[in-house]
Parts: structure tokens; C-alpha cells; sequence
């Protein structure tokens, strides 16, 4: 099945006061990687970043169907399913100032985002190599009994690596309730994807595992949304893993360092016509469910939550050297 | 050591570890075992036997040949609240799954700044002697406790075997246990109350006064032969069993050999970088002037396990080389 | 397309000194394979040991359509295609006695046989790790312009390893001339294919990379010869890779140590109702283009060539222990 | 050093290293480069900026995300007649490859008895220093040199980075090359017709009395700035660069510290079971009755490298530990 288009019906239905919080959500996000790229520029933030403008809608999309008590392990491209999972801008702005009120105590950085209350398990920088912890994280779950899925998130460069394979092989023979979501933007750095994979169409690879899944358009906030909603149903009742393809694309560099030679500025124009917030804007107005004014007033709350976010992070305190060695073994006993 | 005053069983190393899985099973539900062929074969080397019988597919699980996957799955599983055992059949093939080790178990708890711990334990069969060749055969346990984050253990003793795994599985880390495969049929008796065991020390196993030889796993015993062959030529050798090599218990070889003054290392993994070479190293920032002669070195030669069985004994350490060893650091700087 | 049935036709067309020849190297591979757990128990082998018994039509059939200067990467399960390739069975038994007049030395013993005169590129123990090497041997030919191919053997187990994917993915971009021939016999030690794939015919996997496949009875030595013959013609002519499966199965335990809990003795008897070289022979013989005293001559010779080998192995010499420290560096300089 | 006799040409390290590969691939049709966005990106620290344009996709290839596969196919193209190079991004994701490098590309000449050599070339970032935190910062040159059947270089200079390519490009057995990634843009002159150098010899890069510092890789410039600052305190440190991890030229520091009867050993690896460890390992067992002092190590905090800059640096091994090590060292035992 292929869900590129979201029928004008699915967005009527949509409650304004939801079509406010997924917009929100994405200004959020998209404020948020401008701040950080700033932020890089200023020698705040240093290491790799890896910034998500022009996927919003995926992270912010995906985030709706998930429970408190659900799992998610994610790339380091992740500040967007961090903040759209609900962790505090503040945390993950302090994080990548290296400050030890971030969400990691800044030893993990951009591509080291964790959270324990919304049970986001990294921010993992080993290309594929969340996938089997995925996997572990929804056998745990299975073998308590716990009716939680486990949301599992990667590019497309990453179902090139072995992991892929034997992850989907696992989670399909247990029947285990995990969410492969594959963000295909395209590319993996600077290698296209038909350099990458010799059958381009991915989601044509769950099959050879027989994993359920679909492909779809990345774009559009409601047809990501409806999409992991029926996902998630199928998995968290019971009937075994799902692989999601969304068709997105990266507007911005792969990462601060890179002079994107591998690519033309007319494609990403091309792509920057789909933007997944300005399209969901227009749309909504156009349907008369907001207006311009709405639109001023989420930007300004954006404006003021970010610009919190890195006084709170400038206003972090370093860790002291001495603890150097802390965290590399727990200085807890087990319970 | 217990077996001498409390009553016991004669057992084997294999049995000792298949009792230590048994009972962790019994008694905490979140533990399980997950591995190639653990289930229905039996376990490789006959280690888990009978136990899918006991506890069904569900905690006795076979996995497909996906070494980097069913790792990085006991990882996802220890974070979920298990207590998985995960099986990796030859030390040779944990490499397929070095990633998910270094880069993910060891790495978690920092990198998330302490928010999570990973319980992990992972058991492999390691070392020589068998005839395998050289993608079966390396003693890699030295190698791996390079690095931060996991801790490394070598049982070398039935009760090692049976309780170091019941401790790991007690600890908040990944812990890695390395049995050595030509340990699995050794007999012993074993104190029918045997249970967990301290993993932080190392042990004197006899006392001696000439030398202190330092070692751990299989070559235990060729160096108990040895002290053996030494006390007739007058010669008293003491022996500790390093048991963990990650983190190493510094004060005890170091105390020892400040009482010596002579030290050998007898390991079976390759020379150079190996864990002897640490521990030699160790000797020296810790008790140089106490040294009557320099810290010397006895390991497996540095090549590719070779399958002939000529050259394989003559790879690994014997008790041979240990007695001649001895006998010259000692006499010569006597 | 499925090629399980040979029909009468195949079987009619080839020629009695053709028929002979497969049958003599069957019956030979079985013989040496017998004597070599003969062998074990005497303790004259050691180490592992794999046979493979039931699987020789595959190995047979295989070696029929490839070219000397073609190269082969095998696994540990290789007796039979070494002696299919033309390695003689002295230099294969000395190697399991570990003699120095080994193919390998003695280094290796019955799971590293090694050929340079046929490219015979092991004897590789570590599941899967033969595929990215025979991916590599075949980019070389190609980049050299050779016509030749790569032909990778390994178990339905491997097809789990990640290595696996990426490696039918490498070929099917680069259009590499590599043949991967599954043999699967059912069995990964004592895992049966049912608790290794999630999806148990292994020929749907080659699609989802776009690598050609075929699936073939793997125990009758016609159907095995000419679709490797197909599958040879294919990659050659530039096309890209091939996967073929072989289905087939292993008469004798996995290795000496197997106590085969895992399959009952009912599977292996009706299996052994299909072997390979009885029924050959029997069609051979009811098309009258054999007799039994033909047979006989064949198993003398057979006899003859597995004797002759044992007391080569037997008159072989052990490599001095002085010289263990070599063969880790190459001794000559690169010309 | 030959910078200084003969015509030079300003470069950096990443530019001399491109050099080395475009004038390989220009006199060597066998040569290639093989890996993860080395030709349309570009190279991730851009290395191979612009040779996709010279030599075209043949011979940069563009790889997948699949290091197991790349480098076995590497072994595999060695094997074929080929001399490929192979890049891994950084040593981190070199784990995913473990196994085809230990289990594959060192065992091959072995346990073929002599047949088959395996001449590929495998290139490698290594260290930290630049925030990358847990995954993609650690420095496991010194970890590798345990395998036996590889080499290991390490690169300090422009000088070898230039060479060192070549030299192990005409080796016929596997080659890592470590590049720590602090150094791709270090400046410097470099002899306009600079070529292959030997790999086989460690190098004094000052030459001293009180002390030999023992050192590799980036630390290199730690240590000679150390030196200058010791020397204003009328302490003469000889440094020696190793070069080779794997193996090792023993004659090169041994005979230095049998003159100057001290030995720091500065080492951008985690501690425990380090080269740092076996080279103070061999110095006991070389020249133990030369030293006034136990051998010292100065390593990497045995931590998976923090992100925030102030811990990682505290990590890493720094110019003014070594300074202080070193006076205390010499002052001690002077
Ligand atoms: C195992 C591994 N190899 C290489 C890298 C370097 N690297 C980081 S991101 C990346 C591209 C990944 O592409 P994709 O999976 O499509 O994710 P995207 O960055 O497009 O979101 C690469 C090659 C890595 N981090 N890990
Ligand atoms: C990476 C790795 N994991 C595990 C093993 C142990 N092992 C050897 S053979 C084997 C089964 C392989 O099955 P298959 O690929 O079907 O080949 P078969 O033995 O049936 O010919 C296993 C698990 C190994 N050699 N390498
Ligand atoms: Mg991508
Ligand atoms: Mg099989």
C-alpha cells in the first residue's frame, strides 16, 4: 500500500486544536536547529551536529501514536524526535553546550540525547546500530508481558548495514512489537540512495522478511501521522514488527561540515516547494481552521521556548573535572 | 577451596556452569538465555543441555547465526528490566559483534550520563588446544579488557564456574565471562552450598616465597604443575589466580610480589598488548624497587592458531617453559 | 522459476563418459568422507570436522560449469568441493593429519583447505564471512577485465548474517560476477531453517536486492549442473550477480561432536531415500547407460584413489616446530 | 627532516595523504579507493576531495554503509591482484569490521600455509579531541597492534602521511594506517619530491639525556612541546616517535633508554592493556638493570570519551602532565 497522498478528507477532520499542537511542534523543532546552527557558528555547540530542518513532520508525526510507557531509539539526528517525545528543549539545548543540566549531563552531546522519563533510549551515533537494541528493548517488553512498542528510527543509509538484516530477520521470527521507521531522505552523507541500495523502493525489503509495511510521503504531517497510527495498532496488538518507509529530505547539510558537493541547489529548491510546515500552514488556513495571526502567535511562543532553551543552557554549570571517571560503571548496586 | 570442609559433589566445569544457569533461572524470573543453539542442539559445547526442556523457547532461546544482533539485542533486553545471559559459542566470532560491545554496552551508561545502566552478561568459550585452527582458537579475554565500561572474567575454577555467573548477573554492567573450552570437562568437587562469588579479587592459590606467577583461566593449572615440579627442585612458587581481568585487583600481585620480588605472567592470549603486558607494566609503577629481577612473560606465540597439534602445543604456554622459567629468574638472581 | 524436477529428457542427453565422471567424483567425495570419520575416531583427525554426505551432487554439479582460472570460496563444510574442484584427496587428507604435505601446510586442518592452482579460496570457519571475500575476488576480475566468476558456497545459515546483505547488495550494485550458491540443508547446526528465517524460502531474499535466483533440488545432480550451468552463463556474460539454492541435506551429524537432538531419525531416513548417487546411479542403470559392474570399477577406483590418499597422509611429515612463527608475514616482497 | 636540505612545498597533513593516494593510483592501475563517501562527498574529512574527478567511480568508489563487507571485499580484491585502499571513516566503525580484520585478512597467509597474502590497505581516523563524544572518538591503534598478520602504522608527521601509503601499499600483507583526525589540518613543509618511507623504524625526534619519552601519533607534538618547556628547565628528554605500532622496533627505544635510564610513555590510547603497556612491558624485560626509575605511562582517562570539552581534554594526555611527570621523574631520581 502507498500512502503518498493525504486526501483533503483526513485534514478536515483533524480537530483545530490538534492541527495547533503538530504545528507547534514542527515551528519547534524547525526554530530549534536554526538556534543550534547559530549556535554551532558561535562556537556554542561544537562535535557533530546533524540537524533535521525539512523532516519535521516525521518526528512530529510519529510521536502522536506513541504512549508514555513506549520505547523509542533514534540516530543522531535526533533533536527532533527528542523534543517532539516531549523532552525539554532546555535539556537537550544544555546537552549540546556540554553543560551537566543536558539531558545526558552533557557527556553524550548532539548525537547523544537520552531521557529516562519518556524512555528515549539515544541519540545513537554507530549508523544501524539501534536497531537491535530496539529489538531487545521490545523482547523485554514482550517477555514481561507489557503491551508497549518499542519505535525504532534510522535513515535509509542505515538498511544498507548487516544490522538491518538481522534485526528485521529477529524481530520478525519472535514476533516482537517494534516500529521500523526508516526517515529516507535520500541520502546517507553524500551518497545517494541509488548508489546505496541496488533495489531502491525499501519498503520492497520487508517483504523479504515478511514484515508488514508501506511507504509515505514524509511531507505531510497527516499522512505520517495516520500512517504510525496504524502501525503502531498492528504492533502493539500483537502481530509482530512493522517497517515504515517516510519519503522525506534533509534541507540543510548532512552536517556542519559538509559542502553538500554530492547534490544540486535546484533539487533541494525542488524539495523546499514540500515543506512540511508551510504546507500544513497553507493548507489549514486555506481551510479557514487558523489564520495568519495563529501562525505570529505559535512562532512567537517557538521564539520564546528556544530562546529559554539556551538561557537555560548558557546558564548551566560544568561538570566538575574531578567526576572525569563517573558513568563508566553504575555507582548504584542492583535492586 | 570451601569443598575441603563443607560437604560437596563431584561435578564439571561444564556442569558447574549449566547448575549456576539453572538456578539463576529459578530464581529470577528476568533472567534468560539467548544464543546459536542453545536450545535445541543442546548449547555447543553441551553447556546448556536439557535446560530448554526445563524452561521452554521462551527464556532458552535459539537465535539465527546474527552474532552483532543478538548482542545488541541482550543490550535492548537489559534495558527493558532482563537479565539476559547471551552465548556467543567461540571468542572468534564475538568480533562480528565488537560494535555492539564496545560501542554500545560499554558506552551506554556514560554516554547517557548515567541514566542507563546495561546488565548484560555475555558468556563465550575461548582458547587453544583443541585443534581448531585460526578462527576458532584465540584467547581474546586479555584484549577485551581494554576496554572502560564492561568487566572481564575468567573462571578458571569449578566454583568460579558456577558462581561468577550468578554475580554478574547481580552487577549493573555489562559483565563478560570467558570460559576456556578445554575447561569444560575438567572434574572437581564442587561444596553442594556452592553459590555466588566475590568477582573483585584475585586469589592466592598456593603460597610461596621465591616468585610470585601471576595467570588466570586454563593456564591455572600448568602453572599449579609447575609450582609442583619447583617445590621438589626447591623452589616455592606462589600462584594467584587473577579471576578478573577487568578491573585487575592491583593490591594482590602487587603485595605478592613485594613479598617475592620475582614475577612471572603466564597468559594465554598473544604478547604483545596483551593483559600480561598491563599487568607487568603494573608491577612496575607499583613495586620496581622491590624487583630482584625484571617481570617476565610466558604467552601463546604470536601467530594465527595453527591446526597441527605439534605446533599448537608449542604455540601456547606449557608447564614445561614455566618450570625452566622459574628455575632461571630465580637462580640467577637468587 | 523452480527447478525441481529434472526431466527424463536432461538425464537421456548426457553422455555415459559424462554420467561416469559425476558419478565417480560423488562416490568419491562420499568414500573420502566416510574414511575421514573412520579416521576421527582413530584419532588420525582432529579439530572439527564437517562432512558431507548427502550434499555431493552439489559440489559435483556445481564445479561442472566453472573454468580453472574461475575462483571458489568455500566454507568449513568443503571436502566435497575441493575434491569436485580437483584438489587431490592426498593433499586434503594430509591436511586433516596435519602434515605438512597438507594443502594448506597442516596450518589449517579440514575446515582451511586451500588451493592457489584452482583459486580455491578455502575453507573460511567464520559463518559468513566467505561472501564480502568472494564480492572482493570478483570486483578484482572485473576491474581486470577477466571474464571470470566468483563462486561463493555457504549453509541457509549464513544467509542470517548481516554480512549476508550487504554482500548481495555490493554485488547487485556493482553488477559483480558472483555466484552465490546457498546450499541449505536445512539445518544451521542444530537450528532448523524455521528458527532462522522469518521467511523460509531463501530464494525470495535475492529479489529484494534484484539478484537473480532459482531454488533447485540439490539432490539430483542433473537439475544441480544445469542451473548452475544457467546461473554460471548469466553471471558471466556480465549481468551481475546469481544466488541459486541448493536444497539439499546432510546425512551425518553437523560436526563429530552432535548428538543430533534436534531432527529425528525418521527425517534423515526419508531423506536418504532421495540420495543423490543412489539415484543417479539407478537412473543411469535402468537407462542402460550404466551396469552394476560399471559401478563396481568406480567404487575400486574410488577405494584405490581414498586409500591412496590415507597413506600419503600417512608418509607425510611434520612441519618443524621451529618454523611456528611462520606464514604470519609473507616472507618474499611484493613483486 | 629532509625539509631542510632539500626544496620544500607547504602542505598539510590531509593534503599529503591525497597526494600519496593520487600519485599511487597514477603509477599503480591495481590501486584503488574503496569506501563510505570517499568520492562524491568527498572524503568525511576530505581526504579524497577531487580524485572521483581524476580517476573516476572504477577507482573511488562510493560504498554503502556496510564496513564488514567493504573491507572483506578489500581482502577479497587483495586477494584478486588488486591494491585497494580502504577507508573507514573513523576507527570506531572500524568494530563493525573486526572480524573480517582479525578473523580474515590476518589469518589468511596462515592458515593457507604460505598461499595467499593478503595486500590491501586499510586507512582509518583515529582519536579525539573534537567533541565527538562516546562513539566516534576513541584512539584503538594500539589495541589492533595486538593482532598478529596486520601491520600498524601511525602517521605523525607529513612525512608519513605522504610515505607511508606507499610503503604500505607495496607490502604484501595487510596494512592499517591510523590518521588521528586532529592532525589532517596541521601545516608544515614538506621535500617536494618526498616518497615512500621505511616503516620498519621507530625515529628520535629529539635527542636527549635525562629521559626518553616514548610516543606516537598526534601526542608526538605533546611531547616535543613538553621537551621545549623541560629544556628551559634544564631537562634534556629524548623523544621518540614509534611509527609502527605493530611491530614494534624494539632496538629504537630500548637502546635510547639504556642511555638516558628513564622512559615516559605517552599514549592517546585508554590505559589498561595499551601499547603503552606492552612497550613498558618490554622495557622491564630489555634493559630493567638500566633504569633508575619504574617506566611511567601518561594514557587516555579509561572513560568512553565525554562530549563537553573541558572533561575530554582532562582525558586526553596533555603537554603539561607530561611536564610535570617528567620533572618528577628526574628530580626523583636524580
Ligand atoms: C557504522 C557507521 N558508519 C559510518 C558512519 C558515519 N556516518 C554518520 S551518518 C552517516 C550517513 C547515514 O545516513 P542515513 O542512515 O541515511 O541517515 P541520515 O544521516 O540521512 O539521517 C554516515 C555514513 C557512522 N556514524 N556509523
Ligand atoms: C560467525 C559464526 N557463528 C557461529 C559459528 C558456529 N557454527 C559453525 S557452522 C554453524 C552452522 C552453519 O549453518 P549453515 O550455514 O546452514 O551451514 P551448514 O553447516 O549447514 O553447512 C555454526 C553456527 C561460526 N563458525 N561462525
Ligand atoms: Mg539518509
Ligand atoms: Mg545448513
Amino acid at each position: 500500500m502507498n500512502k503518498q497522498e493525504t486526501t483533503q478528507k483526513e485534514t478536515d477532520k483533524i480537530s483545530r486544536e490538534h492541527a495547533l499542537h503538530l504545528l507547534y511542534q514542527m515551528l519547534l523543532i524547525r526554530r530549534f536547529e536554526d538556534k543550534s546552527a547559530e549556535l554551532y557558528s558561535a562556537m556554542k555547540i561544537r562535535g557533530f551536529l546533524h540537524l533535521y530542518n525539512g523532516e519535521e513532520a516525521v518526528a512530529v508525526g510519529v510521536m502522536q501514536s506513541l504512549k508514555p510507557e513506549d520505547a523509542i531509539v533514534a540516530t543522531y539526528r535526533e533533536h527532533g524526535q527528542a523534543l517532539a517525545r516531549g523532552i525539554s528543549a532546555g535539556a537537550i539545548m544544555a546537552e549540546m553546550y556540554g553543560k551537566q543540566e543536558g539531558c545526558s549531563r552533557g557527556r553524550g552531546g548532539s548525537m547523544h540525547l537520552f531521557d529516562a522519563k519518556t524512555r528515549f533510549y539515544g541519540g545513537n551515533a554507530i549508523v544501524g546500530c539501534g536497531l537491535p537494541v530496539a529489538v531487545g528493548l521490545a523482547l523485554a517488553d514482550k517477555m514481561q508481558g507489557k503491551k508497549n512498542v518499542t519505535c525504532c528510527l534510522f535513515g535509509d543509509g542505515a538498511v544498507a548495514e548487516g544490522e538491518f538484516h538481522e534485526s528485521l530477520n529477529l524481530a520478525a521470527l519472535w514476533k516482537l512489537p517494534v516500529l521500523f521507521f526508516c526517515e529516507n531522505n535520500l541520502y546517507a552523507m553524500g551518497t545517494a540512495l541509488r548508489y546505496s541500495h541496488s533495489v531502491a523502493d525499501l519498503s520492497k525489503k520487508a517483504e523479504s522478511y515478511a514484515v508488514a509495511s508501506a511507504s509515505v510521503d514524509g511531507m505531510d504531517i497527516l499522512a505520517v501521522e495516520s500512517a504510525a497510527k496504524e502501525a503502531v495498532e498492528y504492533v502493539r496488538g500483537g502481530k509482530g514488527p512493522y517497517f515504515l518507509e517516510f519519503r522525506t529530505y534533509r534541507f540543510r547539510a548532512h552536517s556542519m561540515f559538509d559542502p553538500q558537493l554530492y547534490r544540486t541547489k535546484e533539487e533541494v529548491e525542488e524539495w523546499k516547494k514540500r515543506d512540511p510546515i508551510d504546507t500544513f500552514a497553507h493548507r489549514l488556513i486555506k481551510q479557514g481552521l487558523i489564520n495568519d495571526e495563529n501562525i505570529k502567535e505559535l512562532e512567537m511562543k517557538v521564539e520564546k521556548e528556544v530562546n529559554d532553551a539556551v538561557a537555560f543552557a548558557e546558564a548551566g554549570t560544568w561538570e566538575p573535572v574531578e567526576d572525569l571517571t563517573r558513568f563508566v560503571y553504575s555507582e548504584r548496586k542492583r535492586t | 577451596m570451601n569443598g575441603k570442609t563443607r560437604e560437596t559433589v563431584k561435578t564439571t566445569y561444564r556442569d558447574a556452569i549449566r547448575e549456576a544457569i539453572r538456578e539463576a533461572m529459578r530464581r529470577d524470573e528476568r533472567v534468560f538465555l539467548m544464543g546459536e543453539d542453545v536450545g535445541r542442539y543442546g548449547g555447543c559445547f553441551a553447556v546448556s543441555k536439557g535446560l530448554l526442556e526445563e524452561f521452554g523457547p521462551e527464556r532458552i532461546r535459539d537465535t539465527p547465526l546474527s552474532e552483532s544482533t543478538f548482542v545488541g539485542a541482550g543490550i535492548g533486553a537489559a534495558l527493558g528490566g532482563m537479565r539476559p545471559i547471551v552465548e556467543i559459542m567461540t571468542v572468534n566470532f564475538s568480533l562480528l559483534a565488537a560494535d555492539q560491545i564496545l560501542n554500545t554496552a560499554a558506552t551506554y551508561l556514560h554516554m547517557s550520563g548515567g541514566l542507563f545502566n546495561v546488565p548484560l552478561v555475555i558468556r563465550m568459550a575461548t582458547g587453544g588446544g583443541k585443534q581448531l585452527a585460526a578462527q576458532h582458537s584465540h584467547s581474546l579475554e586479555g584484549w577485551y579488557a581494554h576496554i572502560p565500561g564492561i568487566k572481564v572474567l575468567t573462571p578458571a575454577t569449578l566454583e568460579d564456574a558456577r558462581g561468577m555467573l550468578w554475580t554478574a548477573l547481580a552487577d549493573p554492567d555489562p559483565v563478560l565471562i570467558f570460559e576456556n573450552s578445554t575447561l569444560y570437562n575438567r572434574e572437581g568437587e564442587l561444596s553442594v552450598d556452592a553459590g555466588a562469588v566475590d568477582i573483585d579479587h584475585a586469589r592466592i592459590c598456593r603460597q610461596g616465597n621465591d616468585i610470585t606467577i601471576i595467570t588466570y583461566g586454563a593456564s591455572l593449572y600448568k602453572v599449579l604443575d609447575a609450582a609442583d615440579i619447583l617445590e621438589k627442585s626447591g623452589i616455592s612458587a606462589e600462584v594467584i589466580d587473577l579471576r578478573t581481568l577487568r578491573p585487575l585487583d592491583d593490591a594482590a600481585y602487587l603485595s605478592s610480589v613485594a613479598k617475592t620480588h620475582r614475577a612471572l605472567i603466564v597468559d594465554e592470549g598473544w604478547r604483545s598488548g596483551s593483559i600480561s603486558a598491563e599487568v607487568s607494566a603494573r608491577i612496575m609503577e607499583g613495586v620496581f624497587y622491590e624487583l630482584d629481577c625484571p617481570v617476565e612473560r610466558i604467552c601463546t606465540a604470536e601467530v594465527p592458531m595453527p591446526y597441527a597439534s605439534h605446533l599448537e602445543q608449542a604455540a601456547l604456554p606449557q608447564t614445561e617453559t614455566i618450570v625452566t622459567t622459574v628455575k632461571r629468574m630465580v637462580r640467577k638472581n637468587g
